[in-house]
């Protein structure tokens, strides 16, 4: 069997072990959104207006907390230090590692995003270019929360230590994504932006797992 | 070109409305850099000290052994 | 002379815990590295495995070992197990082994009938025959055991020495840790933190 | 020679003998730039025609800017530095040059936001340049909060490198969408970019406090990586002798 | 050495040890307040409107995910069932566990508050009622936010699960502190409800030590 | 006659792990717990130490145990000890003793030295001896102790057996398992797993 393909099976098992893992980031997406009229208003312009760029921040702190678990068990449990030992570079592992996180937990949390939407009464046509922008800037948010996840690994209790990390440099892709909604909401256009947000995806895709190995490399050799 | 821009003492602390504005910048940027100066020459010093007692330390095992 | 170790070194804190080790292991030979706790066992052996920055150079057939990973079984004190698995999940991604040969494994480990159970639901000592059960399903030739006889019983400790003797009869090389000396098994030993 | 040069700045002692030398230079310059600069400015500088006596935050606000910005590039350069060559001293200078412009980083926001009172009303907006600064600052945060987190030193001393290295290729990305998002919302004018041209009493002095501001974050720098290279080297025979144990 | 005394010893020397965790709650609440303006629009206007419920969601969040580190170290290293073998009662215990968790993390959180506050253009009037919304109300949130990390200790990978499980309780405090806010703004008087709230977080410090050890003690028992 | 079970008994998943253990130790004797892995040693130790939840009755001068938590001395398969923390703070945190104390406590385990060393910079068999410190610090008279013996080396097995038989001597109980019978302690075997 190939290793890329034990990596893939053996995320699904733990899926499979475990299915509310695949719920807990619509969760927490849900009822973060949900806090948002109570603690506020329910008047609905305000909520439609604010409501994108709700969903944007909730859903990134749901991926970035749920990228602690990417690399953490596995690797206080020394199982992550075996992947050293296959004859598949290192790197490509980690890759198909976050390919397959991205597949089983983040594409569904995406799915969620049309409910929250409905929830803050947010128009069709701004919800879809919502999950546009979500689709084509998930996967450097997977990359970078990945390299979060990565670099912490022999912090004390890393908690939320990654997730502080990297959220700045998120902030270019949570300015294209805003923008791409108001302009959408202006009637401008939002391809150049689109292919920018995308550029920065594939631009992570390549380059992070290189980092996230490097990372975890130099975590396991400061252990005993 | 060089000449004082305040009759006494008094009207340059008080810089007529911005007094406690320009003050209290240059206080924190005192505080600040004072702070930074005393926390690296702290640290320096410290460290000397904490060799010197880890070789006291290492001297008094070494004639205990 | 198929591992070579020239000049290990390591210091940790303030102390040097081994200098300057060379050794040569050839194959069929199992080594014992030995010393009391801290001495730096488990450190000169993640240094061997490559899995701690190796001052000093590992040789195998006279090419780094770094260089050829695939040709390490690792076997540490972490439990090396994911807790949330089943067991036969746990060696079907480790080894990449199919479901009979897993299946063999179990049994020589004594764990037949447990190939469904979650790792997390199985006593230390079964914990640890799950990691072993590697042991019979990789055929990789340099054994790297940190303290294997760990939460053992009387009964699995024998067929574990039964296993090493095997390997190192088919040309294998082990380097193990162990505080009760092993009684089945021929050895030499290295011994650490007596020397500085 | 080329190698010798680097060769020598791989060696902790040789580095911290001439750093001691540097250190002085440093802050004597940085002492006496500053003491010129910042009582020029204060007392002698004309007086700001729309901005009255607040103007006079300029002399520390903008070489502080200036500095935070330079010290995250030094930091990068360090980091490349350390990855590459893995040398020692690279880590000790990330480790200085984190806190200090962080430091410089703070003070260029509390500055910025105290001057904002006076001219602007309001003590932040969300205007281009104070983002990306805040940003900047959350980058150092970064960097010093996963060293402090880290068990082990060494592993610390890459993981940040690694860190500030995908930082510094962001930071320009970062800066670009930050300006392009401002200006898509375009929020209450209140830039700091047009500068009226400044008499040469004005800036004159500014000038002064610029050299004086990097002089003074060269002397912290050194003086810093000095300790840490005492504490890292605590075994090494040279600091032995240094501190004059008793062998 | 009194058992009380010692615990708040240990708590202290685990700040000491690492100064950085109480920073850490701080730095996640500035990160998602500076996260807003670049999501949704630099206007100072909409921001100060909404600014209060952003504080208050973060803030939430802040202590939920922080806690998940209040009983999980001590309970996998096995340092937790040890205190089942001392002379005094485990909730006892637990609650001065409790309270210096409190006056070491959350307390300096709260006091972040007029930073952020400033920096969403709030109202110094609403700051000042902000804050002491906070204080009355984040005993509750503590004790309410160490249930959900006591219950989920057992829990496979639990992470934000706690934080999941408890969000739904946080409901009334966050509708009352909402209500505080919103009369303040109006002019109306909040006494009343200022005093439900506080009396929302007298309950549950009395209440909630207990349960919280009920739930550690389930959890000791289900591991080997 | 301190010591009594009566009639324990356990089921896990579908495999009954024991049934109606009675048992009485009286004060000064050594009980080791012993059988395969797997067989339930770990958990009749911690249903008798109150942490799982029991089926059957443990008195202990006629009283149920569970009513006085402070007279067991509970050492299990985990640390217990935090990482984050030094070998002192540790200690102290545990057993409330005086600094003094600790110190003799560590010297006693062959840590001399290590007071203000962080707990995971230590070895394995460091951590455990840090953890069994605790045996010369507290004066409780029930010790239970879970494979005490793992990870430490032959010297300081000796330095454990001498202070269990002290202990007993002073008329404590130690329950104990261990996969190795310890040579220098008079103990009675109570063998699990054969049962069922
Ligand atoms: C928190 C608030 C502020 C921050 C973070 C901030 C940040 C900065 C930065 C980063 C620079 C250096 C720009 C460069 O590299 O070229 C700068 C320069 C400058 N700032 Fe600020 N600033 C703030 C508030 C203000 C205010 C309120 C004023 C006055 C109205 C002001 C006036 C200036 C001027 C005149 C310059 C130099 C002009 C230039 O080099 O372009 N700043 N500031
Ligand atoms: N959390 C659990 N859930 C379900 N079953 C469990 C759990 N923990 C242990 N078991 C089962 O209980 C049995 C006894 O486990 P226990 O840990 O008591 O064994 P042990 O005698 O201590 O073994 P060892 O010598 O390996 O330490 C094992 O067969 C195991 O499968
Ligand atoms: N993470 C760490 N940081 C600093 N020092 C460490 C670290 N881990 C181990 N050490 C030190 O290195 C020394 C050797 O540790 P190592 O784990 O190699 O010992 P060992 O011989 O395997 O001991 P044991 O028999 O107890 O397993 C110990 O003295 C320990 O103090
Ligand atoms: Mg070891
Ligand atoms: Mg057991």
């Amino acid at each position: 069997m190939g290793i890329e393909w034990r990596i893939i099976q053996r995320e699904w098992r733990l899926v499979m072990a475990r299915p509310g893992e695949v719920l807990k980031p619509m969760w927490f997406l849900l009822l973060v959104i949900s806090l948002i009229p109570l603690a506020l208003s329910p008047d609905s312009t305000l909520l439609a207006e604010i409501g994108p760029a709700m969903i944007w921040v909730a859903t990134l702190l749901a991926i970035l907390l749920n990228m602690d678990h990417l690399f953490k068990d596995d690797y206080s449990e020394g199982v992550l230090e075996q992947w050293l030992f296959w004859s598949r570079p290192f790197a490509w592992c980690v890759a198909i590692k976050l390919l397959t996180h991205w597949l089983f937990y983040i594409l569904p949390l995406i799915l969620m995003t049309p409910i929250v939407g409905l929830m803050l009464s947010i128009e069709a046509d701004v919800i879809a270019v919502l999950l546009v922008t979500l689709l084509v800037a998930t996967p450097a948010l997977t990359c970078f929360s990945g390299l979060g996840g990565a670099l912490t690994l022999g912090a004390a209790r890393s908690g939320v230590l990654g997730v502080l990390v990297m959220l700045p440099l998120f902030v270019p892709v949570v300015i294209l994504a805003a923008g791409v909604i108001t302009r959408t909401t202006d009637g401008a256009g939002v391809g150049p932006l689109l292919a920018l947000l995308a550029a920065f995806s594939l631009g992570a895709a390549i380059l992070m797992p290189l980092a996230i190995a490097a990372a975890i490399r130099l975590n396991i050799g400061g252990s005993t | 070109m060089i000449e004082w821009q305040f009759e006494s003492l008094a009207a340059l602390i008080a810089m007529a409305p911005h007094g406690p504005f320009v003050w209290s910048v240059y206080g924190l940027g005192a505080l600040v850099l004072g702070g930074l100066t005393w926390h690296v020459r702290h640290a320096h010093s410290h460290a000397i000290t904490r060799i010197q007692r880890q070789f006291e330390r290492e001297g008094g095992h070494e004639s205990e052994t | 002379m198929t591992l070579e170790l020239k000049h290990l070194h390591c210091e940790r804190d303030d102390r040097v815990l081994f200098r300057d080790i060379s050794q040569c292991v050839k194959r069929g030979e199992i080594l014992r590295v030995a010393g009391p706790n801290g001495a730096g066992k488990t450190t000169l052996l993640r240094m061997i495995a490559g899995l701690f920055e190796a001052d000093g150079e590992v040789l195998w057939e006279g090419a780094p070992l770094s260089a050829i990973p695939e040709s390490v079984l690792y076997i540490g004190h972490a439990p090396q197990v994911t807790r949330e698995l089943t067991v036969q999940a746990n060696l079907q991604f480790l080894s990449g082994a199919t479901l009979e040969a897993v299946r063999h494994a179990l049994q020589a480990v004594g764990l037949r009938g447990y190939d469904d159970s979650l790792v997390r639901e199985l006593s230390q000592g079964q914990k640890r025959r799950v990691a072993l059960a590697r042991l019979w399903l990789e055929s990789r030739p340099l054994w790297i055991l940190d303290e294997p006889y760990t939460a053992l019983d009387v009964e699995m400790v024998a067929v574990l020495d039964q296993r090493i003797k095997q390997h190192t009869q088919a040309q294998g090389v082990c380097l193990l840790t162990t505080h009760q000396p092993p009684q089945q098994l021929d050895y030499r030993t290295l011994e650490l933190g007596h020397g500085h | 020679m080329a190698w010798r040069w680097f060769h020598q700045w791989g060696s902790p002692r040789w580095f911290y003998e001439r750093a001691s030398r540097w250190q002085a230079w440093a802050g004597w310059i940085a002492v006496i730039l500053l003491a010129v600069g910042t009582v020029w400015g204060l007392a002698i500088a004309p007086v700001d025609y729309q901005q009255g006596h607040s103007y006079r935050i300029i002399y520390l606000h903008v070489p502080v800017s200036f500095l935070a910005q330079a010290l995250y590039l030094a930091m990068a350069i360090a980091a490349a530095v350390l990855l590459v060559w893995r040398m020692k001293l690279a880590d000790v200078a990330m480790q200085s040059l984190a806190i200090v412009g962080f430091a410089f980083c703070v003070l260029a926001l509390a500055s910025g936001a105290i001057w904002g009172k006076p001219t602007w009303g309001t003590y932040w907006v969300w205007d281009a340049r104070l983002t990306s600064m805040l940003i900047l600052a959350f980058l150092y945060l970064g960097i010093i909060g996963l060293r402090s987190a880290m068990l082990d030193p060494n592993t610390a001393g890459k993981a940040c490198a690694i860190l500030a290295l995908v930082g510094a290729i962001n930071l320009p990305i970062i800066k670009y969408s930050v300006e392009w998002w401002n200006t898509l919302h375009q929020p209450a004018s209140l830039t700091l970019t047009e500068k009226p041209a400044m008499p040469a009493s004005m800036w004159v002095p500014l000038l002064i406090n610029i050299c004086g501001y990097y002089a003074a974050a060269a002397y912290l720098v050194f003086a810093s990586m000095r300790g840490l290279v005492l504490h890292r080297e605590r075994r090494a025979q040279w600091v032995r002798e240094l501190v004059g144990a008793h062998d």
